[in-house]
């Protein structure tokens, strides 16, 4: 058995400047916290970001000039916080680049990859400006004439997913809902995850249908207890209100965003995770 | 105190009006922020429709939670399902016209119930980004009958002319604070209005032009039967956090 | 709740010739050969099998004049017994279509209808002569421009699956492999869920991982205990070697195949299941 | 009994050859009715290709199963699994480019390894109706590396001509009783012939034409560490069944 885990200023080294990365979770719910601190303490520039429905994860990465593009359904806080400002304000001045989907197209693109297809149908989007907008085509079903458009493959560079508990050798298990996670762990090209523990695998085989993530799909596994804070995990802590809702105040200004990273997440002596 | 509306707030009257909408047998579909579907699709199935299927993002089905989270995602859905779906399940679901009801919302709402939920101005420069339409452009033309909710109902709401068409397709109803639409012939119609609500102010706050007068029907305030069914299932009012 | 539980006969007889029927399990493991029997037993005529891979119950169907066609990739027996006599008979005299697939195309197939996709592209298939015998066209990706090949949807009209335990409203735990089991729930107009033995399903939700058939989805569960056999089904028996045996000897001649099926299939007195 | 070479049986002979072309790190997938590559995965992953990842239809990842089932689709092969992944899966895997190995089979084997495993005659009025291909149509153009393997040596199997092309692709060696043909520019060439095969046997065996003499490399026979291994893995010589 291959021993996967390492460090995460290690795993997230490995992340060029300029990578498409998917970020594990949804909106408020078990994203890479602790990832994507190391994301913005690394430095990483012009990221494309890709998830169903994002809100921490990508205005953070957004206020702290990390990202080029969002390949997303939703960027918002849901009603608890409402928008994400950092990613308003970045793609209202230009400095980003929402290249909006439907969370439908995002699960398309990536079954795409997965598949190695070029390409995937996807059912809908008739009367909606995105396909125009965003350059996705239709093609002619060749048996029934019908038109049906068709989005073209998503694939990360990376996957970025949190877990509550791996094994070693990359095997991950989720408690609750899993989101887009699999599809991400197999559309990638490499997968990182982070989880609340490392345990030994062999009770995995006690209950294999709760191991989401196949441990050969995965190249590092990172121990980060908390790692999804401020981000909520089943069932062990929900999202974290206070500083939530202290960030989306201080995201609306760019200094007092800029403030905010300083003091809360680059000072070593602050580390948030 | 003799107007019974004035004790009802807007958020009950709302949930118990989307509620009425689902029948039994459905299968009904929220997503992201969505806390007054969530609260109404759980009436319906306690009060008339207990064999619709509760789906939500979480992947659970028919769930049935001891307290409701204020985001709609939030695992704590999942409570009592029995089987894990996941939203791409969803999608497929309504993809292949087995998504009876999903309920979905616009920041912009036009007259034949088109949604924008992408950008206010230029959607390549927008002098406002919006959030997205999150699975709207995929599920209003493939989902059977889509409801539409809003808890805001101005002119800038309901309006002429999107700034951006980010879904277009079945919708059947819109729930707003002042009352409901129905789609005819692709055009929205006054359906009622909520008890209190003058057809001039529901005019005024209606960026298009809508067929309404004093011979419009009133929407039926809330049973007593319906505000206790939601009491007990939503004790802690997340059904009002949409209004803060 | 809806209890959508029923009688055997009910469940099957809702099935009308001509159907198109999808069947759970995998060569000799978790077929659903009870229902298969009573197929047999309610005479029914011009099915179109759908399977990855088939085995008794693609060549008993075929043996006692079920079938029209046979959609899946393979249908033996595996190395214990080798090849499917009657089948392979129905073909080479022209009674049954071979709708020969590869396996993946099946899938692929199944995953259109599930998305409500007219066709699913597929990767491979170059250099087969499987393309140009079915009629498997390709089209052109609209952002590459790479030819990609396309399968069709395959849209069952009905799914009829084994399970181990299942609730009165259909959801269904599988112990074990899945095979393609949860693709045909989704993909099938209809689905019959036949089980080892009903149960209360509150306990599913202490394991909801495990329920791979979303009740939802289903629309008559049958309690069915030995429902596999002759096929096996884990963990409660294995199949059924001397049976199978005695099977594909008969299945070799015509007249002793409708012996058999008469004696041991058809006689309510040797009631099989 | 001087002749070391007839002691090991030809599945044996196989079973070696076919695990030496394993290599760890690898993802190596077999599929229904496949005995030997089960037991030559195995037994790659207990000698020299502890890091390979054995993958089959059961959906298990490095099962490790107490006893082999002779069916290679029996959940039995699910032993030691500590996650679930669908036949689906794999074919993805494979069609993204991630497949390293593929074993299949052939009824017929031509001398570009391409393979027939659906007619014998005219596929649509066939003399003979073969099971079909499984998933070779797919995997052999995709999967990185294909080992084809067939328990026949003889020139019905070994044909000029295929009746049928099932699939055609990436074949890198074919390990019969009787020897191992590597691919090179697109041709099936011999690479040793196991001991006691003689080139003339071979060649007689060999519908197609091949390139073989006494310069031809003889196959090492398994070594004492490799037969003692295969014991462990499989003592009651399910790696034999293929040749009943």
């Amino acid at each position: 058995m291959i021993d996967k885990t390492t460090t995460l200023t290690e795993a997230i080294s490995a992340i060029p400047d300029g990578a498409r990365i998917a970020l594990g979770g949804n909106t408020l719910h078990r994203g890479p916290g602790a990832a994507v601190h190391e994301l913005v303490r690394q430095g990483k520039r012009n990221l494309e970001l890709v998830k169903t429905a994002g809100a921490y994860d990508v205005d953070l990465l957004c206020a702290a000039g990390c990202v080029a593009a969002v390949s997303a359904g939703f960027i918002g806080y849901e009603t608890p916080f409402g928008m994400a400002p950092a990613y308003r304000k970045a793609v209202e001045s230009g400095r980003v680049q929402a290249r909006e989907h439907a969370c439908a197209t995002v699960i398309a693109g990536l079954r795409a990859a997965i598949q190695g297809a070029p390409f995937m149908p996807v059912a809908g989007l008739q009367g909606s400006d995105l396909p125009a907008a965003r350059g996705f085509r239709t093609v002619r079903d060749p048996y029934s004439g019908v038109e049906v458009y068709v989005v073209p493959a998503l694939v990360p560079d990376a996957a970025i997913l949190h877990v509550q508990e791996a094994d070693a050798t990359g095997n991950g298990r989720i408690i609750g809902t899993r989101f887009e996670d699999v599809l991400m762990a197999q559309a990638a090209r490499r997968v990182i995850l982070t989880a609340e523990r490392i345990v030994d695998g062999e009770a995995f085989a006690d209950a294999p249908e709760t191991v989401a993530i196949a441990g050969f799909l995965v190249d590092a596994v990172v121990e980060a207890p908390g790692g999804a804070w401020p981000f909520s995990c089943t069932p062990l802590y929900e999202y974290d209100t206070d500083y939530l809702a202290a960030w989306v105040s201080a995201a609306r200004d760019p200094d007092t965003a800029d403030r905010f990273i300083a003091e809360r997440i680059l000072d070593p002596a602050a580390a948030v995770a | 105190m003799n107007d019974p509306s004035a004790e009802v707030a807007p958020w009950d009257m709302m949930a118990v009006a989307m509620a009425r909408l689902l029948k039994s047998g459905e299968t009904v579909f929220h997503g992201v922020a969505s806390p007054l579907p969530m609260v109404a699709t759980l009436l319906a199935k306690r009060l008339h429709a207990p064999d619709l299927t509760y789906l939500n993002i979480t992947g659970s089905v028919d769930p049935q939670p001891a307290a409701l989270p204020v985001s709609t995602v939030d695992p704590a859905l999942l409570a009592g399902t029995r089987s894990l779906v996941t939203l791409a399940d969803l999608f497929d679901l309504s993809g292949r016209g087995r998504l009876d009801v999903a309920f979905l919302s616009g920041v912009q709402i036009d007259g034949e119930g088109r949604i924008n939920l992408s950008a206010i101005g230029d959607w390549k420069h927008p002098a406002v980004r919006l959030p997205g339409g999150a699975g709207s452009a995929m599920l209003m033309p493939t989902a059977r009958r889509v409801i539409l909710w809003r808890t805001r109902h101005d002119p800038r709401t309901f309006v002429e002319r999107l700034d951006f068409v980010t879904a277009a397709g079945n919708v059947d109803r819109v729930v707003t604070p002042l009352g409901i639409f129905v789609r005819h012939d692709g055009r929205l119609e006054v359906e009622s209005l909520h008890p209190g609500v003058t057809p001039e102010a529901f005019r005024e706050a209606t960026g298009f032009a809508v067929d309404v007068d004093e011979r419009t029907p009133t929407t039926p305030l809330p049973s007593d039967e319906e505000l206790a069914a939601l009491r007990m299932i939503d004790p802690e009012g997340v059904v009002s956090s949409e209004f803060q």
